[in-house]
């Protein structure tokens, strides 16, 4: 389904994101909340990014976006670094790569129509004449399924449904080519999620875009996603293709989200890998590897080191003491059974 | 697998007992001394144009039953859960029929009767943890608050109660949780002390608000598994209402779904997620994004859900069903038995139904 | 049924139309001269001559009363505006620019508040001689605190608003993200503090004048007609109600616009 | 951490304070010492009269010595009374201080119980006229209230005998009465503020949903309201309390003038009056910090109440 150039599109090389907690001076706590974090992604293709709430996924998306300035690492768009351009270029790399929000309710201004919301972007970057805006925002009405009559109307006599069609076509005015989507179909009852994911299916096919797919719902990453990169408390935990992922994940994070997904086949639930224990304070993340605290296979080496992230066969890696470095082992072999 | 919890454990066990107890719809009026919650033709109106939410809602749990409502938002699934409590907000109130627990008639009963049930017979567990605790009161003030007004406990049998309750949902160090204040937990830990809350005076039916919509999907599982293991050392029944398909799948025996205020379609888990019958339920599976539908379109009910006051005379999903006839504009159908505990409200009869791809 | 805040706001503004059309009206005309003294007809009651009868030097109350009028909206008006633009100073570098700015700028808004009341109008009219000018501008300083924090917050709100930081993401300057979305989601906020402001003013006037450290003779002033009334108090005391029902009901009428407005603003966003 | 912000805040403060007092004082066109002796006065008249204003000498000079004396409570000499600042506003402190806490105190037995039955009452008959009084409440001058009072309850019902204040060494009960229609008066426009304030926080924690779940429980309305709602809804109403203490200090300047009471606000008055730099600089010095240290300890007890700041 995606188209690969040997070029990668979008490189997040070592990102980090650190705030000031608590205290002063020594004292000061750091709070990580992306800790090196490297994503390739290919031109045409859907990247998952999934994990748990507070796990980072959002901020590394923000970061992607230019919306959130790194603490550390950079980010290239076809192969050049973005921090450092400047002029013109800056201005061409910020229509490539576009954001759409979780909440649309709150990312679209509430005072604006929709047409004024459409133009926003053609305004900023003074792109074509009051005429030209105006048939592009119509023109854009059209492909995201709503008729031109909405454009004098407010986000708020629109439903959730029709809000996050805005908000993605906002993003789409300035023709990008990568798309950051942060959860865009949390918020939205089964029946309206589908149709927008077919929406975000048919839009990636008519421009050939790229995209960076943030949730915390399994099955509509599965649904969407090529590749999938899973995250807990700000670091990348493992990378797969997405059938490889759901089927045999190396990861005993991975594999807990995987078997928590509730499904419809009444048996599944018996054997189910129960976590124990909470989702740690990002204030106080656990030393050594972030998962030791809740691992039913923890390891005295978990408690003491982060484990690196190591390659596993093609298109795979993992962060975890299970899968040692040195040891010569049979890619793709899942280390612990599932059942 | 020494590894595994003895929860776990237990959950491999042959499936519960209640799976094998033929749950008939019992005809109205006939009172089998197994049922415990009876909702008979249930409405509840807008106060101020009485116009109803929710309408002609038929249901029934039986004791140490599980019994799920699913449906999108704002079919009525909360109002259905807050009339039986008593908790309706202001605007809204009951219109008719019936609602019995234990026997006892709720609809007719004084505002000082149902308050002496609540928490005492049924109990309510709601969505958001984060907001469900009274900040400024400890958990142990919050939890000995209910021992001391339903069961009279003292103060140190009360705490110690409460500790075992707080053991029995799972959390870690209970003496530690009663002086601690709500802010002080995560949102896991929190729905956990909500659930002991709602159980520590042995209510015989828990109702759960779209208790998990909230929370992580690996903190959801070790709630669901609470609720079910409860159900099982306590037989206590739970009506779990609920918008996610997989989660009712998982846990409920028998589900209820709920469009535009009505029940469209009832009957085991079995009997709804083999072979669902209402174009409505058809629709909502066929929309979920499962792993087999990967590259192909998902299956979108067109339309939106029609608003209170456009709803007409027929049944309410006509505008958006593709097997809609004549008869489905002018009349409603009524929920009628398609064999075992299967009931749907639509005029298609079985036979006569083109194939829908389920 | 209309809702509650629409009718209080419409009530406000009823009472306001009121008396201001009457300050207008002082303007050209006044039943008797304000100063026209008639000691024989000192203190007499209401009738049909004297609506609201006449004061210890026989002067009509009702015409002083109009005249009065005019001097509130006038002080009102001007201590508004030296408020709101001195507070948009403030506010508006405060909220945007936070940091240690914001914090001096802060301590320095919570210095003018511990004046609290009169306090502040009394330094400055001891410093200055008292009168009309002075008193504006006394009262002028005393609503910069108000209009500051309600500024300052309009633009700590909206700062991080997410549509905010989605518009600086698409390229857009500083001055479109505060002119085109900042800003009109602060002006109802400050025409809610506009009124109150206003209402205040009235009454630090009547209050100063009262003391007679406000507005001085000739100009005319409900809170000195209050203090000449009050000797009277026995023998005439419809003398001194017919000045502070004007100053309440002016007050009232601000209050209520701007409560009216405010939960208008509420309901919307 | 948090006290050293929280006492920085403080002194940055009254740092501000202390300038704005001293520099209001010195923009005074002119020689302020030459303004009040006049155009005859001889040079070392002024001169003398400068010195014992503290104006002789370059302008920070002036101020650390005047700031350094603030810190000893040595606010100077009032020139007209020739005595020092600090034992003329001592004299006068009690009735002031006495007036404000009866009128604080009234404020809070009304406002509190008037503020929860409004709440309660929501929308009703009962919620509608609190509301009204409250609007009105605000609406009136607290000096013309004050003369309405003295009008009713003085001349015409002679339950007050009015402008004879009595010491309260001499009768307590006499005192506490001379005292009464002027607390009275000042506490009609705090009474609307905290009426106002309470009925919101309390329709505000009342849509909150640990009220539901308190329900849920089987608790009674009354239990809900008053253990659940009322315990949340207090905590912000407490910083209103500071607030209303500032605006009551500053009332009382004005209404010991209407029931003619020897307090800081005759004083202040008389003064001002005689151009008594000193004097006036020292009082409003005082009034201030008093406002700022009741702020400071009135955001404490607001921290102090709400566990989720009290144990960060």
């Amino acid at each position: 389904m995606s188209k690969h150039h040997d070029e990668p599109l979008i490189e997040l090389n070592g990102l980090f994101k650190t705030y000031d907690g608590a205290g002063f001076g020594a004292a000061k706590k750091k709070v990580h909340a992306v800790h090196d974090v490297s994503l390739t992604i290919m031109p045409g293709e859907t990247l998952g990014l999934v994990g748990e709430s507070g796990c980072g996924k959002s901020t590394t998306g923000r970061m992607a976006a230019r919306l959130l300035q790194p603490s550390a690492g950079n980010i290239t768009y076809r192969g050049r670094d973005l921090s450092l351009l400047r002029g013109r270029e800056s201005k061409t790399m910020r229509k490539a790569i576009q954001y759409v929000f979780q909440d649309p309710y709150a990312s679209l201004n509430p005072k604006f129509t929709i047409a004024d919301l459409l133009e926003e972007p053609l305004r900023i970057h003074k792109l074509g004449d009051k005429a030209e805006r105006r048939r592009q925002v119509d023109a854009m009405l059209e492909t995201i399924g709503l008729n031109s009559s909405y454009a004098r109307r407010y986000v708020h006599e629109l439903s959730g449904g029709q809000r996050q069609r805005i908000g993605i076509a906002r993003a789409l005015m300035l023709k990008p080519e990568f798309l950051i989507l942060d959860e865009p179909v949390s918020a939205l009852d089964v029946s309206v999620q589908s149709q927008i994911l077919n929406l975000l299916k048919d839009l990636q096919k008519q421009y050939g875009l790229t995209y960076l797919f943030i949730s915390h719902d399994l099955n509509v990453v599965h649904y969407m996603s090529d590749r999938v990169a899973v995250m807990y408390m700000g670091k990348l935990v493992e990378i797969a293709d997405v059938e490889g992922l759901y089927h045999a994940p190396f990861h005993p994070y991975t594999q807990a989200l995987i078997s928590a997904i509730p499904s419809e086949q009444r048996g599944k639930r018996s054997e189910r890998r129960l976590l124990t224990g909470e989702i740690p304070d990002a204030l106080s993340i656990p030393e050594g590897c972030s998962f030791h605290t809740r691992c039913p296979y923890v390891r005295d080496s978990c408690r003491r080191e982060t484990p690196p992230i190591i390659g596993m066969g093609e298109s795979r890696t993992v962060r975890c003491h299970l899968y040692p470095v040195d040891e010569g082992l049979d890619y793709g072999e899942t280390k612990v059974a599932l059942g | 697998m020494p590894l595994l919890t003895d929860w776990v454990k237990k959950a491999i066990e042959p499936e519960p007992s209640s799976q094998q107890r033929n749950c008939r719809l019992p005809e109205a009026g006939e009172r089998d001394e197994d049922e415990l919650l009876a909702v008979r033709n249930l409405s509840v109106n807008v106060k101020s144009s009485s116009r109803p939410v929710i309408e002609g809602i038929d249901l029934t749990v039986g004791r140490g039953e599980i019994v799920g409502i699913v449906g999108e938002s704002g079919c009525g699934k909360s109002v259905l859960s807050l009339s039986i409590m008593g908790l309706l907000p202001s605007a809204l109130k009951l219109g008719g029929g019936e609602l019995r627990l234990n026997g006892q008639s709720l609809h007719q009963a004084s505002q000082r009767q149902i308050r002496s049930m609540r928490g005492k017979h049924m109990s309510m567990i709601f969505q958001d943890p984060m907001t469900s605790l009274n900040p400024t009161l400890t958990i142990g003030e919050q939890l000995t608050e209910s021992l001391r007004l339903h069961l009279k406990l003292g103060g140190r049998e009360a705490r110690e109660r409460a500790v075992l309750w707080l053991r029995r949902t799972g959390l870690p160090r209970p003496e530690a949780i009663l002086s601690s204040y709500p802010h002080q937990l995560s949102g896991g830990m929190r729905q956990r002390v909500m659930i002991a809350i709602a159980l520590c005076c042995e209510p015989e039916l828990l109702i759960a608000d779209e208790p998990t919509t909230a929370l992580d999907v690996t903190i959801q599982a070790q709630i669901l598994d609470v609720l079910f293991r409860i159900r099982e050392e306590e037989q206590t029944s739970i009506l779990f209402i609920s918008h996610d398909l997989g989660v009712i799948a998982e846990l409920c025996d028998r589900v209820a779904v709920m469009y535009a205020g009505q029940i469209v379609e009832q009957g085991t888990v079995e009997e709804l997620f083999e072979s669902p019958q209402h174009p409505y339920t058809i629709g909502l599976m066929k929309s979920i994004p499962k792993p087999e539908k990967k590259g192909m379109r998902l299956y979108a009910i067109p339309g939106t859900v029609p608003s209170l006051h456009d709803r007409g005379e027929g049944c309410r999903f006509q505008s958006r069903c593709a097997h809609a006839a004549a008869i489905c504009l002018d009349a409603m159908p009524a929920l009628e038995h398609r064999g075992g505990s299967h009931a749907v409200r639509c005029f298609l009869a079985s036979g006569e139904r083109r194939e829908m791809d389920v | 049924m209309e809702s509650k805040s629409t009718l209080t706001m419409r009530l406000g503004l009823a009472i306001i139309a009121l008396l201001g059309t009457m300050a207008a009206v002082s303007l050209l005309y006044v039943p008797y001269d304000v100063n026209e003294m008639n000691i024989a007809g000192r203190l007499q009651s209401p009738g049909a001559l004297h609506w609201f009868g006449t004061d210890n030097f026989g002067r009509d109350i009702f015409s002083r009363v109009m005249e009065a009028s005019k001097t509130a909206f006038l002080v009102g008006a001007v201590a508004v505006t030296i408020g709101l633009v001195a507070g948009f100073i403030i506010g508006a570098t405060a909220g945007y620019l936070g940091g240690w700015t914001d914090e001096v700028l802060m301590r320095m808004i919570d210095a003018l508040l511990a004046f609290p009341g009169i306090l502040l109008a009394l330094i400055l009219v001891t410093v200055f001689e008292p009168n009309l000018f002075q008193t504006m501008i006394a009262i002028g300083v005393l609503s910069v605190p108000n209009f500051a924090r309600v500024i300052r917050s309009g633009f700590f709100q909206y700062k991080e608003a997410e549509f905010v930081v989605a518009a600086r993401g698409l390229g857009a300057s500083h001055a479109t993200v505060i002119l085109r979305h900042v800003m009109p989601h602060i002006v109802s906020p400050i025409i809610v503090a506009a009124s109150l402001s206003f209402s205040t003013a009235i009454l630090v006037e009547a209050a100063l004048s009262y003391l007679g450290l406000g507005v001085q003779p000739p100009d005319p002033s409900w809170g000195r007609m209050l203090s000449e009334s009050q000797s009277y108090i026995g023998k005439a005391p419809w003398f001194a109600l017919a000045p502070g029902v004007f100053i309440a009901l002016t007050v009232l009428g601000f209050n209520l616009l701007g409560d009216g407005l405010r939960d208008l603003r509420d309901k919307k966003t | 951490m948090y006290w050293a912000r929280k006492s920085f805040t403080l002194l940055l403060t009254l740092a501000f304070v202390l300038l704005l007092t001293f520099f209001a004082f010195r923009i005074i066109p002119g020689n302020p010492a030459s303004a009040i002796l006049g155009m005859e006065a001889s040079q070392e008249q002024i001169s003398e009269l400068e010195q014992k204003l503290g104006i002789e000498g370059p302008l920070h000079l002036q101020f650390f010595r005047w700031a350094g004396g603030v810190i000893q409570l040595d606010f100077g000499h009032s020139i007209r009374f020739s005595e020092p600042v600090l034992s003329l506003i001592a004299s006068r402190l009690p009735v002031t201080l006495s007036l404000a806490a009866m009128s604080l105190a009234i404020t809070l037995l009304v406002a509190l119980p008037l503020g929860i039955a409004a709440a309660r009452a929501r929308g009703r008959f009962a919620d509608l006229f609190i509301s009204l009084t409250s609007q009105l409440g605000l609406a009136i001058p607290s000096f013309w209230m004050g003369i309405v009072l003295i009008l009713v309850f003085g001349l015409t019902l002679k339950w007050f005998t009015v402008s004879t204040f009595v010491p309260w060494s001499e009768n307590a009960w006499l005192a506490l009465k001379s005292l009464t229609l002027p607390a009275i008066a000042l506490a009609v426009p705090q009474i609307a503020i905290v009426v106002r304030y309470l009925r919101t926080t309390m329709l505000e924690q009342m849509n909150e949903d640990y009220v539901r779940t308190a329900k849920s429980k089987g608790l009674s309305n009354a239990n809900v309201y008053y253990k659940h709602v009322l315990r949340n809804a207090l905590i912000p109403v407490v910083t209103v309390v500071g607030i209303n203490f500032g605006e009551i200090l500053a009332g009382s300047l004005v209404i010991e003038g209407v029931f003619t009471l020897p307090g800081m606000g005759r004083l202040l008055m008389t003064a001002i009056g005689n151009r008594d730099y000193p004097l006036v600089q020292g009082m409003v010095l005082l009034i201030a910090f008093t406002v700022i240290i009741i702020n400071f300890v009135v955001d404490l007890s607001y921290r102090w109440l709400d566990p989720k700041i009290r144990l960060k």
